[in-house]
């Protein structure tokens, strides 16, 4: 078993497409499944490490380990599930080549240990997503496609002159041999180093101050498409950036710089939200305000935070993806999604799903968002930070505020008009509900697995050399 | 001799892009563009970097100048229905 | 967002990307003690033992970065992908000359060009090139054609996918058979041959091959879509 | 003997095609500067080509190729933008004929 079949296989499958290019859609089901199998068949063997074409120093590294292991199941099973979903749509060419290539750039980005290599992943990722935003083909699509665009090739030049330096500097580009030699570096070099990394990755993992793009984007795209963003791009960016943050032990002040720019990307986020009356636009500032939750908490470096945080990714991310799912159906029958549709139909099921998801989302107790979310402030509090914890309390409100006015718009006009929705997608959504109450009622499994992910990720998960 | 070159070289690339940014037809600013991509190759080429200097070639100043002069023609169609 | 705005704050982060890099630039040529001379030493070591590969450059571009390389051959097939999404009701040619010179030129220019990309591309691991270059040279070739003839050269679009998609599945293929066959991707199934000659490089002349007709494909591909394109 | 005889004739070359980048520069209008380009280029870079040849002799037949090529492409990229330029704007000439006038383009 080989690591670089989670990114040979979808391309296989993907160059292969004039073969069968009427049943893309029953393809895709069947890739996204048996890379889910692939990674759980993986569980047992980590962690994993294996090396491309000659030995260091000039190698390409993949490592799995426990971190890494988490969320590229939680990926193919994201990927799996929004399929799954677009199957009774039928055969959409776009969306296949799309999705797919952004299944290789984020599993490639997490399994990669070469900066350069990382930075073609990077890029894989990236041009899917603006191909992802330009699905639709309207002016409003085409618009948020090009502003994307910009944006990403700002992030793509930061990130390359980083990556230039700490070659020209040091000469490797494999992030364990960085990682040995980064301290050699003359110290405003290191800095000028890590900003440059911050700011590509911070652009891309949507981070304060480079944000501004994220909820034209998420208006501008479809919302099954939105969740594929939030589930997948921004998370897998994040855990590269933090990745390295712990790697390259950066000083405790740049730790708290990081800390900062998360609760200020979580308060500025909330409070747009609370503004904002397009539910595609209150859900990706919803979004960013997780990320800006999650940033906080792995800025401490400790266990246990990080451990929470990483809860924290997967739970946000089951419940964004039914989300999404849920507002996708809204949406390809009334073709909008401002929020005042959720006054003109009857549709308790979906009324339900949106709801309880959102209740996750919150952080309310019979769900596995709340054990998340807890564990965030446990612990929090037992480094003392109080500040914090007040923080996330009380902007938490401004959450259940904007919320609660989603849910009450859905009240308000019932009976109105019938949604059908199919079983398949009843099935599917109910599915990842249930998902999410299974895991708040029995945390315990999870937790572990997250405590041992977090543990790997900052014990430098080293490669020998 | 070659640092003489290299300097040079970088001169008119210098030269090439502030043409190219500045020129009021954007025909001219083609052209400067494809003068540049040239430049690019020369210097690739001091640098004793063939590969690349083959690839800036046909790339940069074949098949980037061609995708420009294809927009231009568009557009051009457009103002003159 | 409009127009304005959105233009503001790209002149802003160019202002800021310009700074960073100056002072970047000013901060390394200061600091930088590079270590570079002993890596191309390593390298050039490691390719002979290895490889049997006359040009370096291209050991390291397809087998040492292989990885790398396929990577870079997805990111142009996704590019030229949503070109095509995007403009695929080609209605007429954009150059519509019927210069009899010119049609006569192209016809005798074509096979000498075709042929020139296939020696840059088979010649790869031996003098400066590959298959990116290569490809790129046999596509200029069929955009000659495209000038020349206008309206009345359509070369098949479903042959050119297929061969696209065929070759990169085969690029994809060689990596898939060096894990089963061998212990890494692009291993070495096939023998190495000696330094210098034409049918040296096992492998690497394969991915070569598939690379340069892949990018052959897809640039000709591109270069319609852009040519043909209706009125945006 | 043959080196220093190589080296001549890609001066000679060089001269060529520095005189014609001269007359890019100093003539009037389109057709005589192409005029003056692509004649006089032509015949530099071929120069050049042969003095390579005799530079380095096992190059002949890549060089030659090279030379056919040139001869072969520059002539027809010429008559092109001729063509163009003629129908562009014509050309200035004292008697009025314009023969290809005649001609359908």
């Amino acid at each position: 078993m080989s690591l670089l079949y989670f990114v040979l296989l979808p391309l296989l499958a993907l160059f292969l497409m004039p073969l069968y290019r009427k049943h893309l859609h029953i393809i895709s089901v069947m890739l996204n499944l048996t890379l889910l199998t692939l990674a759980l068949t993986c569980t047992h063997t980590l962690p994993m490490v294996e090396r491309v074409a000659v030995d260091l120093p000039f190698a390409i590294t993949f490592v799995l380990e426990r971190a890494s292991w988490l969320l590229l199941t939680l990926f193919t099973l994201i990927m799996s599930l929004v399929s799954l979903y677009h199957l009774r749509y039928g055969n959409d060419k776009a969306l296949f080549v799309a999705s797919t290539m952004l299944g290789v750039g984020v599993s490639g980005l997490i399994l990669s240990h070469d900066l350069f290599n990382i930075y073609i992943f990077f890029e894989i990722s990236s041009i899917s997503a603006y191909l992802l935003t330009a699905l639709n083909q309207d002016v409003k699509a085409y618009g948020g496609a090009i502003r994307y665009m910009i944006v990403g090739a700002f992030a793509s030049l930061f990130l390359l002159l980083g990556i230039m330096l700490i070659y020209l500097s040091i000469g490797v580009l494999d992030i364990g041999a960085i990682a040995e030699r980064f301290g050699l570096i003359e110290p405003r070099l290191q800095f000028l180093i890590l900003l440059s990394l911050f700011i590509g990755f911070g652009i891309k993992a949507e981070l304060f101050g480079l944000n501004f793009w994220v909820a034209d984007i998420y208006q501008a795209s479809r919302s099954s498409v939105g969740s594929l963003f939030s589930a997948l791009l921004s998370k897998s960016y994040l855990f590269v950036l933090f990745h390295l943050t712990y790697l390259l032990h950066v000083s405790p002040s740049q730790l708290f710089f990081l800390g900062l720019i998360g609760a200020l990307t979580f308060v500025a986020a909330e409070f747009s939200a609370f503004k904002s009356h397009e539910s595609k636009r209150i859900f990706a500032f919803s979004t960013l305000g997780q990320i800006g939750i999650i940033t906080l908490a792995l800025s401490y470096a400790d266990a246990m935070l990080s451990a929470a945080a990483l809860m924290l990714i997967l739970t946000h991310a089951v419940a964004k993806t039914a989300l999404f799912l849920a507002l996708d159906l809204l949406e390809r029958h009334f073709h909008s999604s401002h929020s005042t549709i959720f006054a003109r139909f009857h549709a308790p099921f979906l009324m339900g799903i949106i709801a309880l998801a959102g209740l996750s989302l919150l952080g309310i107790p019979p769900f596995a968002g709340f054990v998340a979310k807890l564990s965030i402030l446990t612990g929090l509090a037992s480094l003392e930070a109080y500040g914090a914890v007040a923080l996330i309390l009380l902007i938490s409100l401004i959450e259940a505020a904007y919320l609660f006015r989603l849910l009450t718009g859905f009240r308000q006009g019932t009976g109105k008009e019938r949604l059908y929705v199919a079983w398949s997608h009843k099935l599917l959504l109910g599915f990842m509900v249930l998902l999410l109450l299974g895991f708040g009622l029995m945390p315990e499994p999870l937790l572990q697995l997250c405590q041992a992910a977090a543990a790997s990720m900052l014990g430098g998960n080293h490669v020998p050399l | 001799m070659i640092p003489f070159l290299i300097i040079a070289t970088l001169l008119s690339l210098l030269a090439a892009a502030v043409m190219a940014i500045y020129s009021r037809d954007p025909a001219h600013s083609v052209l400067s563009y494809m003068g540049f991509g040239l430049g690019s190759t020369v210097l690739y080429l001091l640098f004793s970097a063939p590969d690349v200097a083959l690839t800036e070639a046909v790339i940069g100043a074949g098949v980037g100048a061609l995708v420009f002069v294809v927009a231009l023609l568009q557009t051009q169609n457009k103002e003159q229905p | 967002m409009n127009l304005k705005r959105t233009l503001a704050l790209s002149h802003l982060l160019t202002g800021l990307l310009v700074s960073v890099m100056i002072i970047a630039l000013l901060g390394t040529l200061r600091l930088l003690t590079p270590p570079i001379d002993t890596i191309g030493e390593t390298l050039l070591h490691i390719n002979a033992q290895s490889t049997q590969v006359a040009n370096a450059v291209t050991s390291v571009v397809t087998y040492f970065r292989g990885l790398d390389t396929l990577g870079e051959v997805s990111i142009l097939f996704l590019s030229i992908f949503g070109v095509a999404l995007h403009m695929q009701h080609s209605t007429r040619n954009l150059f519509g000359a019927h210069d009899t010179l010119l049609q006569i030129g192209a016809q005798v220019l074509f096979p000498l060009i075709v042929l020139f990309g296939v020696y840059i591309i088979t010649h790869g691991h031996l003098s400066p090139g590959g298959g990116f270059q290569g490809g790129v040279i046999i596509a200029s070739a069929f955009v000659l054609r495209f000038l020349a003839y206008g309206d009345h050269y359509e070369p098949s679009a479903r042959l050119l996918t297929l061969s696209e998609s065929l070759s990169g599945a085969g690029l994809v293929l060689l990596g898939v058979l060096g894990l089963l066959l061998g212990d890494r991707i692009f291993a070495q199934i096939l023998s190495l041959g000696t330094m210098g000659t034409l049918l040296s490089g096992g492998v690497i002349e394969l991915v070569y091959l598939f690379v340069g007709l892949k990018v052959a494909a897809e640039m000709t591909l591109l270069s319609q879509h852009f040519i043909k394109a209706r009125d945006v | 003997m043959f080196e220093r005889l190589g080296l001549v004739l890609m001066g000679i070359g060089a001269l060529f095609l520095l005189l014609s980048a001269l007359g890019l520069w100093r003539m009037p209008d389109t057709l005589s500067r192409m005029h003056a380009s692509t004649k006089a280029s032509t015949l530099g870079i071929l120069l050049v080509v042969l003095g390579a040849v005799c530079h380095t002799p096992e190059l002949w037949f890549k060089l030659g190729l090279l030379g056919l090529f040139v001869l072969l492409t520059n002539p027809l990229s010429a008559s092109i933008l001729g063509h163009s330029s003629y129908r562009k704007e014509g050309f200035y000439s004292p008697d009025h004929i314009d023969a290809l006038k005649e001609e359908s383009l």
